[in-house]
């Protein structure tokens, strides 16, 4: 394994944790938007790995913050898209629980 | 390369559909024109074929092949379309022009979308064809599935009873055995030389003889059950009874008369062919299926009271019958095989076709609801029973000749399993003689069933000439089957002497 | 800098430009000029395609290796952009309809800016531009997908999607980010390369690796990050599921093989291979597995078109020049044998709105062209000769069988055996159409001159790509041009 | 020898087939009569040119100082299975074959004539000439037979002819399942032959009579000394054939055939299953004699087998009703007796007088076994029942009828001067020569014969005279069929006198017959008494036959259901081989095998329908399989390697 000294831990365990709250999130929330906010989580945990490599492991340049500058910009693309269809589908079902929205399946 | 005469195997039927494509769905008699010409053409080519071919032999000839021909296709893979013919494919070519030529006439009166149903016959032929034609085991196994897939809508379309289960489950069980087959082929291309020098070209393998032996076993069992389940080996012989039962006549007639026999070709030329070692070893363990079909197959046909079924089960063990002579690995033995593929392929088309004219008199297939046919309608019940005879071997028609070929051959093998084998195969000529007498004695003989028969008619002018056609091919082979031993004898020369050599 | 560079990004250049001019046109062109948006980017487009593949490219890498253009990559770009045309023609009818008119030009705005999108991803060599690309092409896909705003199908789909897609986009991310820890602080595709040839195996890479298998799986919808799949292609407009099914997979397979095969080469071996057979097998069963069951086509189109994925991975599990050139060609078939099964799908649905496999039956009586051109697609699909399905299918077979593993053969058994699960189900379509005794459900109409034309279209590829082998020759020229570079890493 | 004779006595029959079976429907009953009956004259002329040009013309080709040469007049390759072994069609001539045709032609001959009248309205008249002409070309081409080979191909065409003839009535159920099981039970006999041919062929590397009876010591020594089951192949070869024999010749236990062959036509019965092809067996040990004495075990099979079926059939015959049974089991066991005299031939014995005298027996018991035919089926004629019961006292109304068939009852009997006697008296001498018991076994078969034949003939022509005959008069046949009558009965007379021995050996050399007094006396006396039994039993109507009867009733039944054979192959054939055997396998093949085919389809449906809980619908569930899909692929691939 790569030797990465304690402090680089500091913010990798964080991002997983975050991470890992996304999904939870993703999971058990019943409101789009709510889901919505759980991805953003999971998008800025990437983000911060980014981030946190770069400051660690490459001092030397910048690849990691650009990357992250993208994905944030990404990020919030996605986010405009998602709202939009959101907003969709409550004008079709009229309410925003994600159990509504499974009517197509098997 | 349109010089060459083999070609025009595989363009006349492409002519022959292009032909449907500008008839109209209506016009029966442009349809029954086209198909009528190309395929006497057929015929008629096969037999220049035929003569040709002597001719060269005759001339001293002694290429493996002959009338050679191949063009790069797939050049980054070496795939060519190699094409050339030996004693063995010219017989198969004549046997399957004869068929398609009865099977024209047998299907006259087909009925609904003709014009549809001879497209996909054609597609057929065309597969067949190019099948006996090539040398080169890519386009020979696009070839095969070529012919293989138009049994699906042949018998879906235009079958009777249960037929898109058994349409299904055909073209399902077939598909199964090309995918082993595609397989073993694929490890036959990778192991065909050296570095560098991979082919797909039969001859030029077998003159590598590069497959090591390790893998040659796994090979040999892919490509042997591959077409081994063409060939109706057992236990892959479900397909045949229900695809058979439910397939219109004429393509019974070419299933049984010229596609199962595919199987048996493809186990020549690829499976011992190329990889003799293997063949050397394994052959044992086929030869247990293929003896096991052979009687298997002739009891099971012992009670089935459905004419199509019988036969359908004669088929197997006839079939059987040609997968085991091969098996033998002796030169008699192989001959035996190539003339029990002829000799099967014509009297199992003449009994279908028979089969599909009673049918469509009588509207079962049922012999306990028939009987005494042969007072109502002589002549199909002469036919009958000349089908019948050949099929349990009367001496003068081919079932007679090809069986004893195959035993004399397989007796050259002293040891106690191979004999116990042949015993076996031959106490299968008592148990047809068995069924067949059963269904002429219930079907032809005795008194008439029905009443409603009674109004019933002979056959018809096209009737009578798909049935001639083909009788005259079985007394053909029958009275004069020196001549065909003289034809093939050639071809296995080259196959002998790898498997000898193998065997050292 | 040096703005020759993109001169390098023709095919890119040249979507943009008809992405401006229809933008332009959109805006400012008449109420009744308007209608004229399909046939306009449809002409523009196919020129540009004619002038694409007659430009051809010379290799060169532009702004420090990010993007490449090389000849595989613009052979793929040949293909898509065929495909793409055929997808512009098939929707002409769909887009002329009455409740399109306010929006027809976005279609096809968002649908250049995808394929613009993907080509990024195609040529990208670098994973900034990679998830750009990526970016690019699935987000405006989103939008597409709700294009049927009316139909709550499509806002469903749509919801799926983009949920899923930012899912998978983040879980890529998180993949990325590890890739970037183990890389030399470099993303591009032959540092991470020789970064990960140097470093020995490490659990973070192998969580790397299986993250970014799945953020482009899902993409390619491989099972289990497919599920999205059924129900995208169902909800979506018909014009936007074939582009789905045949475009966007195409290019995100072309992108899986030059990441995994160039970036991660050198555990090929060790930790990639056998990921990808794992996820191989499953793709190709648990498609077929559901395709058996299906009754409205698209849904049955979409898992078809999952154990598709599958078989196109072959070409990615070969991971040699054959395999790379059978993946290509087995793209080019599958956007033929697809998109004419789409095509009569849409043309039976634009006219009378049936889709399900029993509206079908007995179809070759009212409508034997449309009858018949699906049955040549459906024969190409299950990959039976003459038609070029049997072809691709066969070569990318051969392509794995080259190493002579065992293993290997297995998975090629295992296909095999699936192809007769898929041949089961394909005939199940045929069998409705010609076997079915039913009268038929679908009345007898003429098809629009836009849908016959891409349907011929369709039809003469499906029989004639195979039969015509210098298209295969050609594109194996292309991949051996760049092999080198393409397999300098492999393990 | 010129070879057109020997061909044209092929292709006359042959053609003779084609034209009455293609062309037959469009003629007319008296062109195909005519026709059939022409064709066969011309051969009958022919054979017996040939025939006599062998025996008489002493050309230096046929007889060398005093040997009758064995000469293939032509032999052309029909099919080579290797180079060595080569199926040829030829015509071979030797004594046995030259007095075979002479043998055929003549009864074929009469039986041709003879059915013009017999078959007169039936319909389907000319499809039974053409199938005359058939079994008359296969049983030709079967003694001309240059190698075992041909023998074998024209041994399956007689038995397909003969099929084709039982079979001729084919609405009567009754006689196509008479064909049916003639045909299976000989072609089960054939499979035996097969094997033997496949085992001698193997070892000795040729088919041809030839080769293989010239030098028998080399192929006893090409088996190399091979046995099994501690016989010699060699024997096995032998014996092997030998059941293709006895299936033709009715041998037990395979006789079972040819009583039901009595729903043929009589003529046909007369022919196929009293003169010609029913002898086939005793023809095939005699062509190949020379192999059998090298392997005695084998003679001494055929002698075993030939003694108990003589013994049985005589019994079974006492206990007949039906005319034509009683004929076809006195056939059965007169042929027995041919083969016990050929088991019982050895060199050493008078250089094998059995052998002569089996030939000699064959001769003249076709003669007066074809007599015995044509008179019953004359008698039929007249009363339209097979059985005797329906019959009596008919020498008054059938004149000609009742004296043919007396001269062919004392033909039959062994009684001085008629030629049954000089036959059978020769093969008792052999027999005794051989061994008593042999010879004593026989004479007391010899007596039943005599005991039964005369029982049916005085039950037929004296007895009582049935009341029927009132109503419609019997009569004597129209003149086709008593001229064939009275051409046999003649020859059954003199017959006799001819001196068989210098024709027809073993060897070919000459041999002088000399009646052997003591055994001729016995044989005589044992004959007499038997007919003296029978006359005092049956000549006027009485009670003791009914008495005898019911003093041993068991037996009585037992003998006339012919000892239950028929009941235990019904047993074997139905309840085992058809109902378990072949039922089974079907049944397995439909329940087990495709049942397993259909299996792997209905598993995978079941699958599909088991996973579809997969794609829920649900996004939620969606990532979560996403996420644990990736998860689970990164452990196992890291569980794998780390």
């Amino acid at each position: 394994m790569y030797s990465m000294d304690l402090g680089i831990l500091w913010y990798l365990v964080p991002s997983v944790l975050m991470f890992a709250c996304g999904v939870y999130g993703f999971v058990t929330r019943k409101n789009l938007i709510a889901i919505l906010v759980s991805l953003e989580l999971m998008l800025n945990a990437a983000d911060l790995n980014f981030v946190a490599f770069n400051r660690y492991l490459f001092p030397g340049q910048m690849e990691g913050m650009v990357f992250t500058l993208f994905a944030i910009a990404i990020a919030a693309a996605e986010t405009a898209i998602a709202i939009a269809i959101i907003i969709n589908v409550y004008r079709a079902v009229g309410n925003t629980d994600i159990n509504e929205i499974s009517k197509m399946k098997f | 390369m349109f010089g060459n005469i083999l070609i025009w195997f595989v363009i006349i039927p492409i002519i022959m559909m292009a032909g449907l494509g500008i008839c109209r769905n209506s016009s029966m008699n442009a349809i029954r024109t086209v198909m009528t010409v190309c395929s006497t053409a057929l015929l008629g080519l096969a037999v220049w074929l035929c003569v040709w071919f002597l001719d060269l032999r005759a001339a001293g000839d002694t290429a493996e092949m002959l009338f050679t021909g191949s063009w790069m296709w797939y050049e980054p893979l070496n795939i060519q379309l190699a094409i050339g013919v030996d004693g063995i494919s010219v017989l198969m070519i004549m046997l399957s022009a004869i068929i398609v030529f009865a099977g024209v006439f047998a299907s006259w009166k087909i009925n609904p979308l003709p014009k549809n149903f001879f497209l996909w016959f054609a597609l057929l032929s065309t597969g067949v064809f190019g099948f006996f034609i090539s040398i080169d085991i890519f386009t020979m196994f696009m070839f095969y599935e070529v012919a293989l897939i138009p049994m699906y809508l042949l018998i879906g379309v235009w079958g009777t009873g249960k037929k898109e289960y058994s349409a299904m489950k055909l073209t399902l069980m077939l598909m199964g055995g090309s995918a082993f087959l595609m397989l073993g082929l694929l490890g036959i291309y990778w192991h065909s030389g050296p570095e560098g020098q991979l082919t797909w070209n039969i001859l030029e393998i077998a003159h590598n003889g590069h497959i090591d032996p390790s893998w040659q076993r796994l090979l040999f069992c892919l490509t042997f059950v591959g077409f081994g389940v063409l060939g109706a080996m057992f236990p892959f012989h479900t397909w045949s009874p229900d695809g058979h039962a439910s397939a219109p006549t004429a393509v019974s007639m070419l299933h049984a008369g010229v596609l199962m026999k595919l199987g048996g070709y493809g186990c020549f030329r690829i499976a011992i062919y190329l990889l003799p070692q293997a063949a050397n070893e394994l052959a044992w363990i086929f030869i247990i299926l293929t003896g096991i079909s052979v009687v298997y197959g002739a009891f099971s046909a012992c009670v089935q009271t459905d004419l199509k079924y019988i036969n359908a089960y004669s088929s197997v063990s006839h079939c059987g019958m040609v997968l085991f002579a091969i098996l033998m690995l002796t030169q008699t033995a192989m001959t035996g095989a190539i003339l029990q593929m002829l000799s099967h392929g014509l009297m199992t088309a003449l009994f279908f076709a028979l089969i599909g004219m009673i049918y469509g008199r009588t509207h079962t297939r049922d012999i306990r609801q028939m009987g005494g046919l042969m007072k109502i309608m002589p002549y199909l019940g002469v036919c009958y029973m000349i089908a019948g005879f050949a099929s349990l071997g009367l001496p003068g028609l081919s079932g007679f000749v090809a069986e004893m070929t195959i035993f004399v051959g397989s007796f050259e093998h002293t040891d106690m399993f191979h004999r116990s084998f042949v015993i076996a195969g031959t106490c299968s000529i008592v148990i047809t003689a068995v069924y067949i007498l059963r269904v002429v004695g219930k079907l032809l003989l005795g008194p008439v069933q029905d009443e409603h028969h009674l109004q019933l008619t002979d056959a018809t002018w096209f009737e009578r000439f798909s049935t001639v056609t083909l009788i005259v091919a079985i007394a053909g082979i029958g009275c004069f089957p020196n001549w065909i031993n003289e034809t093939i004898q050639h071809s296995f020369v080259p196959i002998i002497n790898t498997l000898t050599q193998a065997a050292i | 800098m040096d703005y020759s560079q993109f001169s390098a990004m023709i095919p890119e250049l040249i979507v943009l430009g008809i992405f401006i001019l229809v933008f332009l046109f959109d805006t400012f062109a008449s109420e009744s000029a308007r209608k004229a948006d399909g046939m306009l980017t449809t002409v523009l487009f196919g020129l540009g395609t004619v002038a694409i593949c007659f430009t051809g490219c010379l290799p060169q890498e532009c702004f420090g290796g990010m993007y490449v253009c090389n000849s595989v990559s613009f052979a793929l770009k040949c293909i898509l952009n065929i495909g793409v045309f055929i997808v512009l023609v098939q929707s002409l009818q769909w887009t002329d309809s009455e409740d399109m008119k306010m929006r027809r030009g976005e279609f096809y705005e968002l649908l250049l800016a995808t394929l613009f999108g993907m080509y990024l991803m195609i040529s990208a060599r670098h994973f900034l531009l990679f998830v750009i690309g990526l970016e690019t092409a699935s987000l405006p896909l989103a939008a597409l997908i709700a294009f049927n705003k009316k139909h709550y199908e499509s806002n469903e789909a749509a919801a799926k999607y983009i949920m899923t897609a930012v899912f998978s986009s983040a879980v890529l991310m998180m993949g990325l980010s590890f890739v970037y820890g183990l890389s030399g602080g470099s993303l591009y595709y032959n540092d991470v390369a020789a970064a990960v040839a140097n470093g020995e195996m490490s659990g973070m890479l192998i969580v790397a690796l299986a993250f970014v298998l799945a953020g482009i799986g899902f993409k390619l919808s491989l099972v289990p990050f497919h599920l999205w799949t059924a129900d995208v292609y169902q909800g979506a407009p018909t014009s936007v599921t074939s582009y789905l099914s045949v475009i966007s997979k195409g290019s995100a397979a072309f992108a899986f093989f030059v990441i995994f095969v160039q970036a991660f080469g050198a555990v090929y071996p060790e930790a990639w291979e056998w990921m990808l057979y794992g996820i191989i097998i499953l793709t190709i069963t648990v498609g077929n597995l559901f395709a058996i069951r299906q009754k409205n086509m698209k849904r049955f189109m979409a898992f078809s078109s999952v154990s598709q994925a599958g078989y196109i991975m072959l070409g990615v599990i070969a991971a040699n020049a054959i395999g790379m050139t059978s993946m290509l060609f087995y793209i080019l078939v599958y956007i033929f044998s697809n998109l004419g099964a789409f095509g009569v799908i849409q043309a039976i649905g634009n006219k009378s709105g049936k889709l399900n496999m029993d509206d079908y039956k007995g179809l070759h009586k009212s409508n034997p062209w449309l009858a018949f051109a699906m049955t040549l697609a459906m024969f190409s699909l299950a990959g039976i000769p003459p038609f070029a399905g049997f072809f691709s299918k066969i070569l990318i077979f051969t392509s794995v069988t080259a190493s002579n593993s065992m293993a290997l053969y297995m998975l090629v058994l295992i296909a095999l055996i699936n192809t007769i699960i898929s041949l089961y189900y394909y005939l199940l379509v045929v069998k409705a159409m010609w076997i079915a005794p039913e009268d038929p459900v679908v009345p007898a109409f003429r098809s629009a001159c836009s849908e016959r034309f891409g349907m011929w279209i369709c039809v003469a590829g499906i029989v004639f790509i195979g039969l015509v082998s210098p298209i295969y020759g050609w594109l194996s020229e292309m991949s051996n041009l760049d092999a080198s570079q393409l397999f300098a890493w492999l393990g | 020898m010129d070879i057109t004779l020997p061909i044209l006595i092929l292709a006359i029959p042959i053609s003779m087939f084609l034209i009455l079976g293609i062309g037959g429907v469009k003629m007319s009953r008296k062109m195909a009569g005519v026709l059939g009956i022409l064709g066969m004259g011309t051969t009958m002329a022919l054979a017996y040119t040939v025939a006599f040009t062998y025996f008489f013309s002493g050309d230096s080709a046929f007889i060398v100082d005093g040997i009758r040469q064995q000469l293939q007049v032509f032999d052309v390759t029909w099919l080579a299975f290797t180079e060595k072994l080569v199926v040829s069609i030829g015509f071979l001539l030797d004594p046995i074959s030259a007095m075979m045709l002479v043998v055929i032609t003549t009864i074929s001959f009469m039986v041709h004539l003879y059915s013009w009248g017999y078959m007169e309205h039936e319909p389907g008249f000319q499809r039974y000439y053409a199938f005359l002409s058939l079994f008359s070309f296969s049983m030709l081409g079967l003694v001309v037979a240059t190698n075992i080979f041909q023998m074998y191909i024209f041994w399956e065409l007689v038995g397909v002819s003969s099929y084709l003839l039982i079979g001729f009535f084919y609405k009567l159920p009754s006689a196509v399942s008479a064909s049916k099981k003639a045909f299976i039970v000989t072609r089960f006999a054939d499979l035996g032959f097969l094997i033997g041919i496949l085992v001698l062929s193997f070892y000795t590397n040729t088919f041809n009579f030839a080769a293989l009876t010239s030098d028998p010591a080399s192929a006893l020594a090409s088996t190399g000394g091979a046995t099994f089951m501690g016989a010699s192949v060699l024997t096995w070869a032998l014996v092997l054939i030998y059941v293709g024999g006895m299936g033709k010749s009715a041998m037990m236990p395979l006789h079972i055939w040819l009583p039901d062959a009595m729903e043929g036509p009589t003529p046909v019965s007369a022919l196929i299953h009293a003169a010609t092809m029913v002898v086939a067996g005793v023809y095939l040990v005699a062509r190949m004699f020379p192999l059998y004495l090298v392997e005695e075990s084998a003679l001494t099979f055929i002698t075993c087998v030939g003694a108990i079926t003589a013994f049985y059939a005589a019994v079974v015959a006492c206990c007949q009703i039906d005319i034509k049974r009683i004929l076809a089991f006195s056939t059965i066991s007169q042929i027995a007796f041919m083969m016990v005299a050929l088991g019982v031939a050895r060199p050493e014995l008078h250089d094998a007088m059995g052998y002569m005298s089996s030939m000699f027996h064959l001769f003249t018991h076709a003669m007066f076994k074809a007599l015995l035919f044509l008179g019953a089926g004359a008698l039929i004629h007249a009363v339209h029942s097979n059985n005797y019961t329906e019959m009596g006292g008919l020498r008054k109304y059938m004149p000609i009828t009742h004296w043919t068939f007396l001269i062919g009852c004392l033909a039959i009997a062994g009684i001085w001067p008629f030629a049954g006697f000089f036959s059978k008296d020769e093969m008792l001498a052999a027999m005794f020569a051989n061994n008593w018991i042999w010879g004593a076994w026989m004479t007391m078969v010899a007596g039943l014969t005599a005991f039964y034949m005369f029982r049916m003939y005085f039950m037929v022509f004296w007895w009582e005279e049935n009341p029927h005959y009132k109503e419609h008069k019997p009569h004597d046949a129209p003149w086709q069929m008593s001229l064939p009558l009275i051409v046999l009965a003649t020859v059954s007379c003199v017959a006799g006198f001819i001196p068989f021995g210098e024709l027809v050996t073993w060897n070919g050399a000459p041999y002088h017959i000399h009646i052997d007094p003591v055994v001729a006396t016995t044989s005589l006396v044992v004959a007499v008494c038997a007919i003296g039994l029978a006359a005092w039993l049956y000549m006027k109507k009485n009670s003791k036959p009914a008495a005898m009867k019911n003093a041993m009733p068991t037996l009585w039944k037992a003998a006339n259901r012919r000892f239950y054979w028929d009941e235990i192959y019904m047993f074997i054939t139905h309840k085992i081989i058809f109902n378990i055997i072949c039922k089974s396998i079907a049944w397995f093949d439909r329940h087990i095998i495709d049942a397993t085919m259909d299996g792997f389809a209905k598993v995978t449906q079941r699958t599909s329908v088991a996973i579809k809980g997969m794609q829920s619908g649900s996004i939620q569930a969606y990532v979560l399989w996403y996420f644990f899909g990736a998860v689970l692929l990164a452990l196992v691939t890291w569980i794998c390697l780390l």
